[in-house]
């Protein structure tokens, strides 16, 4: 098949990830008709046990080396990757591998701590990337191509209970709630009002 | 009291989940009531916690003490508080997956099944991947530098005001508040609470305050009396009280 | 075969081509064995119609895109380094016009994203110039001569304000010249120490 063998190239010089946009505008094909020649070059590479891998994230494609091969090809370029994380770089990343594309404030409901300063560190590192909303609030977060590197897989659905932590409805109850006692309690009516006022103010200035 | 390793919690939900899991309890409202004074202690006397997280930290400890006080005085609460309690149980239990879920990616990160992408010469001046090696961009001119410059600058100055903001809230201390509402209270007989937060400027001040009071309250140096619901508290020093009764 | 499999990791990550006693030395393996499957591999991209090939020049093996996309290919690249700057990259530039050399990690505390894939491309395109430091970390960065001829100037202390730019102390208190505030902030100061290593090891696995 022509298209797979072109992809193959193309993966093959990019130093960059590819975006099935990118790919699709670049061989004038169909969206569908890359998916699923990507899809079958993917599997080729992993049913026939070849040194190449197609690694997906957030529909971005990259070719990288496959993971048997990590310890020689680790001495080969003499790379020193540990791959050890803190516990807070930990827990943010595994929320966000399996929880993405996903907002900060979501996150720091999970976690129940201001997430800030961890994003801040997860996105110099280029383990997380940030895809800009509306507004700064709005910005959600995914792994990065580099992160899911290290795990060693192609796609992040291959991780343990993916599905059922993916799409979870208690989970989503959870972080759909907004924690009214609590902005009342301790806010006060007022706050909570002067609040949205902002809001309102902060999306006019944007519209203008 | 069992040492918890302070490093190994990163944040308020942590802490929980290791105080309940050494107590042996299960995740329910009740035990969380349980565990409030606990809680309190940890953070007391944790050296460890970042300024910057202590709001959250305090935030929860208000939560533990407001579920511990609807242990104690369940006709106070509505059904509807009931349902933000359950909540917090319910939250707790979301992140009890998660960190089981980030030991089981922590184990496979841990096989060190690494995938690698193409390298770069190590030290090469230049990669060049046509022929050529220059490629003069558009859409740059000195100018558009000069002017690009000033927005990273903009920025740079947004990041430290925005930490700035942050580490103020390291300056307001249970303990200070203790002593300085202790003070006016020997000075005045009767003092209503919205006089003790008129400096309060933020959302953790007041919670410091409030949390301030509820400990003045257990230690039986001051009582206080709230006439209608969401009204002003007035504060008095139990001492006084006695004599006068 | 496994060692089919290594030589096409090894192939993929490398940059430069790798001689026969290279190969042999990584794979342990005999000589014969491994110049049986090199044979085999490249047979197997030619005859299967594939978008790779591995080109022999002198006793050196180097895996290169098949020559029918050869067009294509030659049109990709060359959209990669043409047309205008990305803001990220004209930001980044930008950043290094005045204030290099920079280091990658002090470009990365100023914008607050991870800038490999930036760099790089910079790096293709002729604008910024690589200098190797004692370490992969110390690597410093500087715009061109090409670049700054382009810009019309004789030398980047013409550019706008580049005095004031250039000794700018709240980028040095951002950069920690004084005031570590990110890392301690919400890691503990073992844990400072754990992401320092963790830093490096991520760049390393980027920069090779």
């Amino acid at each position: 098949m022509e298209l797979k063998n072109l992809l193959e190239s193309l993966f093959f010089v990019s130093y960059r990830p590819l975006t099935i946009k990118e790919l699709v505008d670049f061989s004038k094909k169909d969206l569908l008709e890359v998916e699923e020649a990507i899809k079958e070059l993917s599997e080729e590479y992993s049913n026939n046990n070849r040194g190449l891998r197609i690694i997906e994230n957030n529909k971005k494609y990259q070719m990288a080396s496959s993971p048997e091969n990590a310890k020689l090809i680790q001495a080969f370029l003499q790379s020193e990757v540990s791959g050890e994380l803190t516990p807070a770089s930990l827990e943010t990343l595994t929320i966000i591998a399996y929880r993405g594309p996903i907002k900060k404030i979501e996150l720091e409901k999970i976690r129940g701590i201001n997430c800030s300063l961890i994003l801040r560190n997860l996105l110099i590192k280029g383990l997380i990337e940030e895809k800009a909303g509306r507004e700064d609030d709005d910005n959600e977060y995914v792994v990065s191509l580099e992160f899911v590197k290290f795990l060693g897989i192609d796609n992040l659905k291959d991780l343990p209970e993916y599905e059922k932590f993916n799409k979870n409805e208690e989970i989503d109850k959870l972080l759909g709630k907004t924690d009214p006692l609590w902005q009342s309690a301790i806010l006060g009516e007022d706050e909570e009002e002067k609040e949205k006022k902002e809001e309102e103010a902060d999306e006019d200035s944007l519209d203008n | 009291m069992m040492t918890i390793n302070i490093d190994k919690f990163s944040g308020p939900l942590s802490l929980l989940l290791q105080i309940i899991e050494k107590e042996e309890l299960d995740i329910t409202s009740v035990n969380l009531a349980k565990i409030a004074d606990e809680y309190l202690e940890y953070i007391k006397k944790s050296e460890e916690i970042r300024p910057e997280a202590m709001a959250d930290f305090l935030l929860m400890a208000a939560k533990l003490l407001y579920i511990k006080s609807k242990a104690l005085l369940p006709y106070l609460f509505s059904e509807e508080d009931q349902a933000e309690l359950d909540d917090l149980a319910g939250k707790l239990k979301m992140y009890k997956d998660f960190v089981h879920l980030s030991q089981k990616v922590n184990k496979i990160i841990g096989r060190k099944r690494f995938s690698f992408f193409r390298s770069l010469p190590k030290s090469g001046r230049r990669l060049n991947i046509l022929s050529d090696c220059f490629f003069p961009p558009k859409n740059v001119s000195t100018d558009v530098l000069w002017t690009e410059f000033k927005k990273v600058l903009e920025n740079i100055n947004f990041l430290e005001e925005e930490l700035e903001k942050k580490t103020i809230l390291d300056e307001v201390k249970i303990e200070d508040r203790i002593v300085f509402i202790k003070n006016i209270i020997s000075q005045k007989i009767k003092i209503n609470f919205s006089n003790i937060l008129r400096e309060a400027v933020s959302r953790t001040e007041i919670i410091v305050n409030f949390l301030a009071i509820l400990e003045l309250v257990k230690q039986k140096e001051i009582i206080f009396t709230q006439d209608d619901l969401f009204g002003e508290i007035f504060l008095e020093s139990y001492q006084e009280l006695e004599i006068i009764n």
